[in-house]
């Protein structure tokens, strides 16, 4: 098995070369960075279904949470607004939203007071319903002025990005906890469909939270957390070196947190935590019977995973400098992780990265790859005199997912517990 | 000639093999009961005449020709049944659908087979409807045992039928093993009730580590010290 | 009277056709679920691969110039589905087969299934472009507008020919396929299979039959699923890619395995989208008459900007996962 | 408040549906005895133990556990407070192996919390290294030795009942609740459990409280005997007195057993 | 170095744009092959290398990256939508340098991008294509209408700016709602739009734009259909009740009449639709692109700004769509030129954008036919 795994990393190293030859050090370097920033991302996913066995579809929401985080950590201070009234406007927004809270936590505490069950429930949802108007009634005026008069936006904090990853890593944290808690009872596939939900329920907000996130309109540009290309040009660096220089830099940078992470992880998984985490994952019922408490380390390991999830989505927009909350879409930010990690090897670390990496360069390079393919094809057929084929470019871009498709279709077929499986730990 | 006859079978999931040469033979009026320690081998040897793992050597004869590695959807038209030991109901079917499922190779009307299991297990017919999976243990093994003899069978292989049933439907089942066979179809059993079993054994086998360690009429069996000590709890 | 009419169009048929077009999808997608245990992403891929196979028929038909009473499409439609069959089972083979033999896990063939999804969209637009085809180039789609001034009301109640003929089809394929689930002995064998694969074998039944009869109506139903939303809207090769999330939740919020709970699903998610963003202004209009100045109805008063639609739908989503953790009709779990 | 009763039920109700499991049902436990539950199949018996392990919540009643009302504790709760249980239908991990099965009972060890994994490698060495020594001690009284590195789920059904059983002996409780161990369990090995139930019951004072269909079992292990029969408690006392039961024995026995 | 020179572009071959996106292409593509055609560029030939940036910014971001970086284009044209546009000049093209031209990013935000000059484009801000709108809806007398736009940069900027300039012309907005992308039924968000008669749809022909158009025309409840520029396409008309779209007015970036608009339109041929929507765009794009680069002189990035300007603006010998040749000999006398194309006069403001010209459009007969220009 280690010989294997030794084979396919070699394998893999290999084909980093190779797109570095074919297509440029610093185009691979970027794509270096991003796959770090996948392997993180596979990683979290990694921790919650091959470690926890919970299925989560929702990925996309913690990319999206980690990415506006970056924003609002990172992005220069924006005077306008606070020189308006907003600032003053949403604090009160906030205190609504703490009244708000603080209503509803005393309406449920109402058993104290002697009122219980029907009357209980009905002052809760009556609290609820207060505490929602409450808070849209100092929000939405808010809203409404930031967006007008109020400098467009809230913009940023200023600080430094490695400061708004973590702040996406909290972030990301806090927003799986409350998941967690509505939604962990649910069972596999159910589980799944409520994330997507939640995912859904982020991108709507944050897409549409112009005065806090901007939606549609992005955020750009968001600054590095290491030198820009830029940086190095006005110190008359040459185009190349600057881009290199730049994006190794990055790329280090990412590579130290993504090691970090793996030697964290890989150890808890090694030891009785693993063993624990395995035992819940595969029954439940009796690892409750046997003392583990089960909700809560499940939420634990939600949790967990989300603020790997939520910093890999931070890297990652840090890294395009541009926050664009349309560009968020289910198939390459849930369903592209899980077949990061269920190719990789489900439960594996070193699976999980493996996969990320040879996914995201599989992505990359499909493109020339389909395009490579298709000119062959055309070249072929004029000769057979069938003519070329006609809006090649378009064509070829489209088959990309196809070349995608037929690498994740074959790499299961020959591996279906994925490239890398997860091997039983022999204790004796 | 032996209803079913297996000779010198070698099987296993895989990697090293489990059983390691098994003979034994039954003849149609036979009550066959493998008894042993547990991970003997005896539910493999069931799988292994099923047809649900890799025989890789010897031979099975079940009416003179070698079955080896036929799959069940080849046997159970030919008179092969099979009970096992786990996992051995449709739990989100009904009663009466798990029965139905037994007979499922039969193209003839099976009401009247149904009616006799009914019969034999009353508790059944009152939760026909009742979704498998919410029975009792010991219901459940009826239905298992319900649902096997609902196609006729003429080997029944059972894989522990006693097992969590109250001490008065263990007699009850055992007897009807009896019935069964005296109605012409070849019993063969594992138990860990061995001494019950054996008591109404025509043949016995004792197997260990994949071997016959003792062959012989079940008051044989019993009879041996040897075997009661090691192999029937004294 | 008005706004009555206008309600029902709005909100009754509108969520009729929407939730129809979802249970149709999620009818497919719970019987796989059902048996073979996994969520088969690529349901979406079969639903317009059918609805093109439909498309070219029709288009062939029409270049024959055969003339039908009722659209072409829906004429086509029992051939496209047995090719559409035929291509499930081919995908079946090709890709799932294969997987199911080394004991993949249900996660190992949804991801097989992403894959497959990306194939085939790929190729779709290989052959078809990007564009997008209507049924209805060589005929028009009949609208019609029931006069309702007899009741009073200034407007008419608008349906369409596909409509009617989808929420028919519907209604009749759920009740179809309960019969022959609870009913045939095959239909049986399948559930028997989808709860116990094992002792299915052990039983005699032939199991490698009823994966093949699985695929066979999960195609042909993909296929009338995918041929009736292009009837309604138009034909494009990410015709039910984009609503496969939606129709997930149906199946899901039904009870995965439960065909009944599909139609529940797909209804509940169909009017929870629709009844999100519906105006409550336009119904309650004529209150503005008998309530004072102060009082009256702001010009939109909707539970949720539309921006916020789907929202809506998956709030509900949870909460009914919330409160019935299997789906409304208690479903299976891989 | 009676110190001496490990387990008090009182009144406990359950319905499943229509059908009503368990019926107005009290009995009781005392400490440092091994109280046997008998009755026919699909009495209850097994309903009530999930009830008392806190698997399924009772519709209406109380379980008291050493004092202590427990009614809609999670089992992990009742875990920590000193009660196992094992399943009828052994509940196996069956991806782990068989070794791992049994490392992962003990409760509270260090290695299971992150912070700890990191920061206190050593703490978290030393018991495991504990845990494992006790493990193979567990596994090789079992004759489980030779497939310790099996997965569960490959074990053969008898040896998946050891394993359960196994894990009571992981860890010291007040009381163990067995749900048929003995079913499909070879009987010579069977001897030997039998003997060291009682002598953990004699030795260290475990209290067990144990559903078996095996006469010859509860005979030899059991005082008192309770049966049960649709949901409800219908005898108490010794073995002896049950067999005397002229209806019980028709009920429950089928036909009358001679004393063994 | 005398041998050729390399262009990119980068548009979304895949995504929601996908069906407008070829044709688009190939007015660049037809740029090149009259360029090579007519004596080649810088001695050599002229080649482009296209890139999928799938209309969202972080796959723009690498497309941009490969055919800056990779494949070491001089210029880039493109991208299509405004956030791609932005995602890839923010990751490579400003480090490198390099000159964007995009024929489609009607957004208003990149007037303002902070883009060292380097950021074009030869279509008009979507502020003025809304502004048009509402003048052309006030001057037919529409006087109230309802807006539905896709919810993005596109729809949100556009519907933003016709509101405002419907508004201070005197209508009345009586509705201005966002709806989302790929959604197979949109009758509950047409249901809140019932207050005006007049539907305006701001969203894109082969995505949205085509469901809600038929979702109105089966409901009845409208009379009038309004459309932006990602409308225009002849697959929005398929199999619709042509009836009631007869008339349905349109806007879109466009030419004046004139010189250049007739031979532009004269290249129509097979494979190519010189009036697709923006493709007249991407042709002046890339004419530019080569003009810039033939000016400069070599195929280096460094300068091509500043020869862009030159070539794009008086004074200058006017040089019209396909006068490659003689465009490269006056460049090679010395000779100033203008370039006036097939969209307009194309004099870039300080900002990089034009004074477009918008057209109107209205349907006839089952199909969009061009009615003139918008003052
Ligand atoms: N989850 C459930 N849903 C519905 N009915 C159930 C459920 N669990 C048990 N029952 C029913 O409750 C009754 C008691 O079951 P229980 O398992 O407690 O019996 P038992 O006494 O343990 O029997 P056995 O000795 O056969 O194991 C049975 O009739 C059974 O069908
Ligand atoms: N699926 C499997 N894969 C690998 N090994 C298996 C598998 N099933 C059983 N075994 C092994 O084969 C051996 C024999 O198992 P078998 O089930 O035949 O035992 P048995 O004699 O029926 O025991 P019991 O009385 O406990 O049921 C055991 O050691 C078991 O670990
Ligand atoms: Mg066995
Ligand atoms: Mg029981």
């Amino acid at each position: 098995m280690i010989q294997r795994s030794l084979t396919l990393f070699g394998g893999l190293f290999v084909l980093i070369l190779v797109v570095g030859w074919v297509m440029g050090l610093p185009f691979t370097s970027s794509r270096l960075v991003e796959a770090a920033a996948y392997a993180l991302i596979a990683l979290g996913l990694n921790i919650q279904w091959g470690y926890g066995g919970l299925f989560n579809f929702g990925i996309m929401g913690f990319l999206m949470v980690g990415g506006a985080a970056v924003t609002f950590i990172s992005y220069p201070i924006n005077p306008d607004f606070w020189g308006s009234d907003g600032p003053m406007m949403l604090g009160r927004a906030l205190l609504a939203f703490a009244i708000g809270a603080l209503l509803v936590l005393a309406a449920r505490q109402a058993h104290r007071v002697g009122i219980t069950g029907k009357w209980k429930g009905a002052l809760t949802v009556l609290a609820w319903f207060v505490a929602y108007v409450l808070y849209r009634s100092q929000l939405d005026p808010a809203a409404a002025y930031i967006e007008s008069a109020g400098g467009g936006w809230v913009g940023g904090l200023g600080a430094h990005p490695v400061l708004g990853w973590l702040f996406g890593g909290v972030l990301a944290a806090g927003i799986a906890y409350v998941i967690g808690k509505i939604c962990l009872g649910l069972r596999t596939d159910y589980l799944a469909i409520a994330t997507i939900g939640i995912s859904e329920i982020i991108r709507a907000l944050i897409k549409n939270m112009d005065w806090l996130t901007r939606g549609t309109l992005t955020v750009s540009p968001i600054p590095w957390p290491t030198p820009l290309p830029q940086n190095y040009q006005a110190g008359g660096m040459d185009i190349a070196s600057s881009l290199l220089l730049a994006r190794a830099g990055y790329l280090v940078l990412a590579l130290v947190i993504l090691a970090a992470v793996m030697w964290l992880i890989s150890r808890a998984y090694a030891g009785p935590w693993g063993r624990m985490m395995r035992a819940i994952r595969d029954n439940h019922i009796a690892a409750s019977s046997m003392g583990k408490n089960v909700t809560a380390r499940q939420l634990e390991i939600f949790v967990f995973g989300s603020v790997l999830m939520g910093i890999g989505g931070a890297m990652l927009v840090s890294f395009v400098q541009i926050f664009d909350p349309s560009s968020y879409q289910p198939i390459n930010h849930t369903f592209l992780i899980w077949v990061m990690v269920i190719v990789g090897g489900a439960g594996t670390n070193w699976g999980a990265l493996f996969g990320a990496v040879l996914l995201w360069l599989i992505w990359v390079i499909s493109e020339p790859l389909s395009k490579a393919i298709f000119d062959m094809v055309s070249y072929w057929s004029t000769n057979v005199g069938w003519g070329a084929i006609p809006e090649i470019e378009a064509r070829s871009a489209q088959m990309r997912v196809f070349v995608l498709g037929l690498v994740i279709t074959i790499a299961l077929r020959f591996a279906p517990k994925g490239l890398i499986p997860e091997v039983v730990k022999r204790e004796g | 000639m032996p209803l079913i006859e297996l000779k010198h079978v070698v099987g296993g999931y895989g990697g090293a093999p489990i059983l390691n040469g098994v003979n034994m033979a039954i003849e149609k009026s036979d009550i066959g009961v493998i008894v042993g320690p547990n991970g003997a081998g005896k539910s493999t040897t069931l799988k292994a005449i099923f047809g649900l793992l890799k025989v890789t050597g010897g031979t099975i004869e079940f009416g003179g020709e070698n079955i080896a590695n036929s799959l069940p959807d080849k046997l159970v038209p030919r008179g092969l049944s099979f009970v096992p030991q786990e996992k051995n109901v449709f739990t989100s079917m009904s009663v009466e659908e798990n029965l139905e499922m037994g007979a499922f190779t039969r193209k003839d009307d099976f009401k009247a087979t149904m009616a006799w299991v009914y019969e034999m297990f009353p508790v059944l017919g009152e939760k026909r409807r009742q979704p498998a999976g919410e029975l009792s243990g010991g219901q459940r093994q009826m239905v298992a045992m319900g649902r096997a003899l609902m196609s006729k069978p003429s080997l029944l292989m059972l894989d522990e039928p006693s097992a969590g049933l109250s001490p008065r439907y263990v007699i009850e089942i055992f007897e009807t093993i009896q019935r069964v066979n005296a109605e012409g179809v070849g019993i063969l059993m594992v138990e860990q009730n061995a001494r019950q079993a054996l008591a109404f054994a025509t043949k016995g086998f004792v197997l260990a580590s994949g071997q016959n360690r003792f062959t012989g009429t079940g008051a044989e069996l019993i009879a041996d010290p040897e075997v009661a000590k090691s192999f029937l709890g004294g | 009277m008005t706004e009555i009419i206008f309600f029902i169009n709005q909100v009754v048929i509108s969520g009729l056709v929407l939730g129809c077009i979802y249970a149709l999808g999620a009818i497919g997608i719970t019987l796989i679920f059902g048996i073979l245990r996994f969520a088969h992403f690529a349901h979406s891929e079969l639903m317009t691969g059918g609805a093109f196979i439909a498309f070219l028929l029709a288009s062939a038909f029409a270049a024959w110039g055969i003339v039908t009473p009722i659209p072409t499409g829906f004429v086509v439609l029992p051939i496209a589905m047995v090719l559409a069959a035929i291509l499930a089972l081919g995908i079946d083979k090709g890709f799932y087969a294969p997987l199911r033999k080394r004991g993949a896990k249900p996660v190992t063939l949804l991801i097989a299934s992403i894959g497959v999804t990306l194939m085939v969209q790929g190729l779709i637009r290989l052959f078809f472009g990007a564009g997008s085809y209507s049924f209805f180039e060589n005929e028009p789609k009949e609208i019609f507008r029931i006069d309702t001034s007899a009741l009073g009301s200034t407007r008419p109640l608008v349906i369409t020919e596909p409509q009617v003929l989808m929420i028919l089809v519907t209604l009749v394929s759920v009740i179809a396929l309960h019969f022959f689930l609870t009913r045939s002995r095959l239909g049986k064998a399948m559930r028997a299979m989808a709860d116990n694969a094992d002792l299915a074998q052990v039983s005699g039944i032939n199991t490698a039959l009823v994966v093949r009869v699985t695929w066979v109506i999960a195609g042909a139903l993909g296929c009338m699923a995918g041929t009736m939303l292009a009837l309604d809207v138009t034909l494009k090769p990410d015709l039910a890619f984009n609503i496969i999330l939606p129709i997930f939740a149906a199946a899901i919020v039904g009870g995965l395995g439960q065909a009944y709970g599909a139609i529940a699903g797909g209804l509940l998610i169909g009017f929870a989208e629709t009844l999100a963003v519906f105006n409550w202004t336009m119904l309650f209009r004529p209150l503005n008459a008998i309530l004072p100045d102060w009082a009256q109805l702001p010009s939109t008063l909707a539970l949720v900007p539309t921006e916020y639609k789907l929202t809506v739908a998956f709030v509900i989503l949870v909460i009914t996962l919330l409160v019935r953790p299997t789906g409304i009709f208690k479903g299976a779990s891989s | 408040m009676s110190s001496d009763l490990v387990i008090d039920v009182r009144n406990v109700s359950k319905r499943f549906g229509g059908l009503t499991a368990v019926n107005n049902c009290s009995l009781s436990v005392r400490r440092g005895s091994i109280t046997g539950l008998i009755g026919p199949n699909g009495a209850g018996k097994s309903t009530l133990f999930n009830m008392v392990g806190g698997n399924i919540v009772p519709d209406s009643g109380q379980v008291i556990f050493d004092g202590q009302d427990v009614t809609g504790f999670q089992p992990y709760q009742l875990f920590r407070i000193g009660m196992l249980r094992t399943f009828q239908i052994a509940h196996e991990f069956s991806q782990m192996t068989a070794l791992e099965n049994l490392m992962m009972v003990p409760g509270d060890q260090p290695g299971e919390h992150l912070l700890d994994t990191w920061l206190r490698p050593r703490l978290v060495r030393s018991r495991e290294t504990d845990v494992r020594k006790k493990a193979l001690d567990v596994i090789d009284f079992l004759k489980l030795g030779h497939v310790r590195d099996e997965l569960a789920g490959n074990l053969s059904g008898g040896q998946k009942k050891l394993l359960e059983l196994g894990r009571t002996m992981m860890v010291d409780a007040k009381i163990v609740l067995l749900d048929e161990v003995a079913a499909g369990v070879n009987k010579t090995l069977l001897n030997d459990l039998a003997s060291n139930i009682e002598r953990m019951n004699r030795e260290l004072g475990y209290t067990f409280f144990v559903i078996e269909h095996d006469m010859d079992l509860i005979g030899r292990l059991c005082d008192p005997v309770i049966v049960m029969a649709q949901g409800e408690k219908i005898a108490e006392g010794p073995m002896a007195e049950i067999r005397a039961n002229p209806a019980i024995v028709e009920a429950y026995f089928g036909t009358p057993v001679e004393a063994v | 170095q005398d041998s050729g020179a390399t262009i990119g572009f980068i548009g979304g071959f895949t995504g929601p744009i996908e069906s407008l996106t070829p044709p688009i292409f190939a007015g660049a593509e037809l740029v090149v092959s009259q360029v090579n055609e007519q004596g080649g560029i810088l001695g050599g030939e002229l080649s482009i290398i296209s890139a999928d940036g799938a209309c969202d910014a972080t796959a723009a971001a690498a497309a941009a990256d490969k055919v800056i970086n990779t494949d070491n284009v001089t210029g880039v044209v493109g991208a299509l939508c405004t956030g791609e546009t932005i995602g890839a000049f923010n990751g490579s093209g400003l480090s490198g340098g390099v000159v964007f031209i995009s024929p489609a990013s009607s957004a208003p935000t990149l007037t303002t991008l902070e883009d060292n000059d380097l950021v074009y484009r030869t279509t008009p801000s979507d502020a003025l294509q809304g502004v048009k709108l509402a003048n052309l809806l006030l001057a037919k007398g529409v006087n109230d209408i309802a807006i539905t736009y896709v919810n993005n940069d596109y729809g949100k900027g556009f519907a933003d700016a016709l509101a405002a300039a419907y508004e201070a012309g005197g209508g009345t907005i009586a509705a201005n709602l966002a709806h989302e992308e790929g959604k197979a039924d949109y009758r509950a968000e047409l249901g809140n739009l019932v207050a005006s008669q007049n539907l305006v749809i701001l969203a894109y022909a082969n995505a949205s734009g085509n469901t809600v158009l038929r979702q109105a025309v089966e409901s009845g409840n409208f009379t009038t259909y309004v459309g932006g520029d990602g409308m225009v396409g002849d697959d929005l008309l398929n199999g619709i009740d042509a009836a009631a779209v007869e008339g349905m007015i349109a806007t879109r970036a466009g030419a004046p009449s004139g010189a250049a608009v007739d031979i532009y339109n004269a290249f129509t041929a097979d494979g190519f639709t010189a009036n697709a929507t923006y493709a007249p765009q991407a042709y002046d794009a890339a004419f530019l692109m080569a003009l810039a680069i033939e000016k400069n002189g070599s195929s280096a990035r460094e300068g091509l700004s500043a020869a862009l300007r030159e070539v794009s603006s008086a004074p200058g010998e006017k040089i019209l769509p396909g006068e490659w040749a003689k465009a490269k000999e006056l460049i090679a006398a010395g000779t100033d030129i203008d370039y006036e194309g097939a969209g307009g006069a194309l004099d870039f403001d300080e900002a990089g954008d034009v004074d477009g010209i918008i057209v109107e459009l209205a349907v006839e007969g089952g199909s969009f036919v061009e009615k003139g220009l918008i003052d």
